[in-house]
C-alpha cells in the first residue's frame, strides 16, 4: 500500500511537472482537455490543475483560470511591475538607424551633410529623438559660412553598441567580408574613418546658448545671429 | 570563383574525406597515402571536366611539393621545413577542422530554444528600468549604414563587368605563348599584352600562375624564382616528350 | 533575534516573488541589475536568484542562466512533449553551421582564421546571416597589423543552445587539451619548433595579450605605423 503510495505521488509529480512547461510555453491559456494527451494514462487533469493553482498562489507568479481555460498570471498584488505602454522599449526607426549610423562615420557632420549622404532631408525630430537618447550630441560649430552645428556620437553610443572605440567600427573592406556590403562597388566609393577628437581643425565650440532648446535644429542658418 | 568539385567544401574538406576512407584515427593517418591520393583524384576530376577551382590545385601543388619533401631526406643545409613538419601541419589541420565539425553537430544536438526548450508563451510586458527606450543592435546600424551608402550609388553605377581568365584559358594562352622556347622568360613578358587593362591583371596573373602551377606537376614546363616577389621564370621542360 | 529571523524570511520570500514575476514575466533573459530595482534595500539578487533556480530544478520549469543573465525555461526533458510543428527559421547551411562553431570555440576570432580552419573562402553572406540571426557579433579589433575585426558569440547564442556559459560548450576542455584550438601546432606534435613563417597558415594565438610586443609586430615594422 505504502509503495504504491508512493508511486502514486510519483505519477502525479510528473504530471505536474508536464503541465507547468505546458502552461508556461502556450501564447494562449489552455483548457484541460487540450493538456490531457499529454498526461499519463487515467490522469485527472481537472483535479491537477487545481492542485497545480494551489502550490502557485503564493508564489509572484498565479494559476488562474480564465473560463474554462488556464494561464500563468503575474500575481495581482505584483502588477505594479506591468508595463504601462509609454514605456516600452521600441526598435529605433529606419531612419533614425541611417541618420545614427552616418553620424557615427562621418562625424564631425552637418545636418546638410548627413542629407547629402542619406539623399532625403532628414526630419528635425529624428535627431533630436537621436539626442534625447543620449547617442548623439552637437559637437561644435564648422568653420564654414553659415556655421553649421557640427554633430558626432556620445560615449553612451559606444557603450550601447559594445565599442571600445570609435576606430572599432568595420571599414570598408571588413563591411564587404561580413557580407553587409556587395562586392560590386565602384573604387570610387569611400568609407570615412571617424574623427575621434575633441575638435577637428575646422570646428569651433559651440555658442554659449546652443546647448539650451532645440534652436540650431533649425533648417535655415540664415537665423544664427553672428 | 568557387567551383564545386563533387559537392567538397573546399580542398581540406576532400583531403578530410580521403582520410576517413583510410579509416584509421587521423593521428595514425600516412599523410604521403593521403597526398597521392588527392592528387589522383584531382587528376580523375580534371578528366571529367574542364576546369577545377583554382583552391584544388594550390592544394595540390602543395602535396605535390610535400610528397616530394616527404620522400627526399632533408639535406644538412636545408632551411626550408621539413617534410614531417609540413605533414604535421597537414594532419594538424585536418584534425582541428573534424574537431570544428563534431562540435557543430554536438551544438545542434543540444536541446535548443524553440526546439526542445521553450520561453514563456505569454509573456507579459513589464516595466525593466532600462537605460533606453531604443533598442538597435550594432548589425542594424552597420546594416543600416552600408544600406544607405549602397542606394546612394546605384543610381549613377552600372556594375563593372569583370574579365575573368578561366584556368583552361590561362593554360592554353601559356602552352601557346612559351611554344618551343627553352630560354627563361619571365612571365609577365609573356602575358604583356593582357596585362594593358588594370581590371584584368589579377585575374591574368592569378589564373596563369595556377595553371603553371598545372603545367610543371605535368613536366611540361620549368618554373623558376630566384628571389621573394621576384620575377617568375618559365620556359619549356627539356623533359617534355611533346 | 527570532522575531529578526522571520522578518528577513519574510523580506526574501517577497523578494523571490518579485522575481519570480518578473523572470516569468519576460520571454528575454534579465541581467541582475535589470531586476535590482525592484527589490528591497540591500537584497542580494545573486544569492536570491540562486535560491529561485535551486527551487525550481525539480519543476516542469526551470530557472537557467544564460551568461549574465536569467531566465525561466522548460525543463529539457520535457522537449518531446512540446516540440512544435512548424519552425519558422530554415535550418543552418552546413558551412553556416562550422562557422559559427569555429567563432564558439575560437572566439575572439577573425574572418581570415576562420576561413584557416576551413581552409576555403568565406561565402560572404554567411556571417551576415549569423549576426542577423543574433548569435554572432562584431566584438573588436585583434591587435594585430592591420586590426583586423573580431568575431564573438552573443547571449542570444548561449540562450539559444541551452549554454550557461561559453565554459559549457561542449568538448571545450578536451579541445583545448588537445591544442586544437590554437592557431599553431600543438607542442604534443612533437615537432621541432619554429618554423618562423614558413608557412603562412600559422597564425598569432587568440588572446591578444600574448601579442603585445609579438614577434609578428616586430617582423614588420612598417605595418606599425597605422
Amino acid at each position: 500500500m505504502n509503495d504504491n503510495d508512493a508511486e502514486h505521488a510519483e505519477v502525479a509529480e510528473r504530471n505536474l511537472r508536464i503541465l507547468e512547461a505546458l502552461l508556461f510555453a502556450s501564447a494562449e491559456p489552455l483548457a484541460p482537455s487540450d493538456m490531457a494527451a499529454y498526461l499519463g494514462q487515467g490522469a485527472n487533469a481537472e483535479a491537477l490543475l487545481a492542485e497545480l493553482a494551489r502550490r502557485y498562489a503564493p508564489r509572484g507568479v498565479n494559476l488562474v483560470r480564465r473560463g474554462d481555460k488556464w494561464a500563468f498570471r503575474t500575481a495581482d498584488d505584483l502588477g505594479f511591475l506591468l508595463r504601462r505602454e509609454q514605456h516600452a522599449t521600441r526598435p529605433l526607426s529606419r531612419p533614425a538607424l541611417e541618420t545614427l549610423s552616418i553620424i557615427a562615420y562621418h562625424q564631425p557632420t552637418t545636418r546638410a551633410e548627413i542629407e547629402e549622404v542619406r539623399g532625403v532631408s532628414t526630419d528635425r525630430n529624428t535627431l533630436a529623438l537621436l539626442m534625447e537618447a543620449g547617442w548623439v550630441r552637437m559637437r561644435g560649430r564648422r568653420r564654414t559660412p553659415g556655421r553649421p552645428v557640427t554633430y558626432g556620437t556620445t560615449d553612451a553610443f559606444l557603450d550601447h553598441f559594445g565599442l571600445e572605440s570609435l576606430g572599432d567600427l568595420p571599414g570598408l573592406e571588413e563591411l564587404k567580408g561580413a557580407g553587409l556590403l556587395s562586392g560590386r562597388l565602384p573604387s570610387t566609393l569611400q568609407i570615412p574613418l571617424p574623427f575621434d577628437g575633441a575638435l577637428r581643425e575646422d570646428e569651433d565650440p559651440l555658442d554659449p546658448d546652443d546647448l539650451d532648446g532645440g534652436r540650431d535644429l533649425e533648417d535655415d542658418p540664415g537665423n544664427r545671429a553672428d | 570563383m568557387y567551383v564545386d568539385v563533387d559537392g567538397y567544401e573546399g580542398p581540406l574538406d576532400l583531403l578530410l574525406d580521403l582520410a576517413r576512407r583510410q579509416k584509421v584515427d587521423l593521428a595514425a593517418i600516412s599523410i604521403l597515402a593521403l597526398a597521392e591520393q588527392y592528387l589522383a583524384f584531382i587528376e580523375t576530376v580534371r578528366e571529367q571536366r574542364i576546369e577545377v577551382a583554382a583552391d584544388y590545385l594550390v592544394m595540390a601543388a602543395w602535396l605535390a611539393y610535400l610528397k616530394s619533401r616527404l620522400m627526399v631526406p632533408q639535406a644538412p643545409n636545408d632551411d626550408e621545413p621539413s617534410g614531417e613538419m609540413l605533414a604535421a601541419m597537414l594532419q594538424f589541420r585536418l584534425k582541428r577542422l573534424e574537431a570544428m565539425r563534431r562540435a557543430a553537430s554536438q551544438l545542434m544536438n543540444r536541446p535548443r530554444l524553440d526546439f526542445q526548450v521553450y520561453a514563456r508563451g505569454a509573456p507579459e510586458p513589464i516595466e525593466i528600468a532600462r537605460n533606453n527606450i531604443w533598442e538597435a543592435s550594432l548589425f542594424d546600424l552597420l546594416k543600416a549604414y552600408a544600406t544607405n551608402r549602397e542606394r546612394g550609388i546605384s543610381t549613377d553605377y552600372s556594375p563593372l563587368l569583370r574579365t575573368v581568365w578561366s584556368l583552361q584559358d590561362a593554360r592554353d594562352i601559356l602552352q601557346r605563348l612559351i611554344g618551343d622556347s627553352f630560354d627563361w622568360v619571365p612571365m609577365d613578358s609573356y602575358l604583356a599584352q593582357y596585362l594593358t587593362t588594370p581590371g584584368e591583371r589579377a585575374t591574368v596573373r592569378a589564373s596563369s600562375f595556377a595553371s603553371s602551377l598545372e603545367l610543371v606537376r605535368q613536366g611540361k614546363i620549368d618554373l623558376r624564382q630566384t628571389e621573394v616577389f621576384g620575377p617568375l621564370f618559365m620556359r619549356r621542360s627539356k623533359s617534355d616528350p611533346r
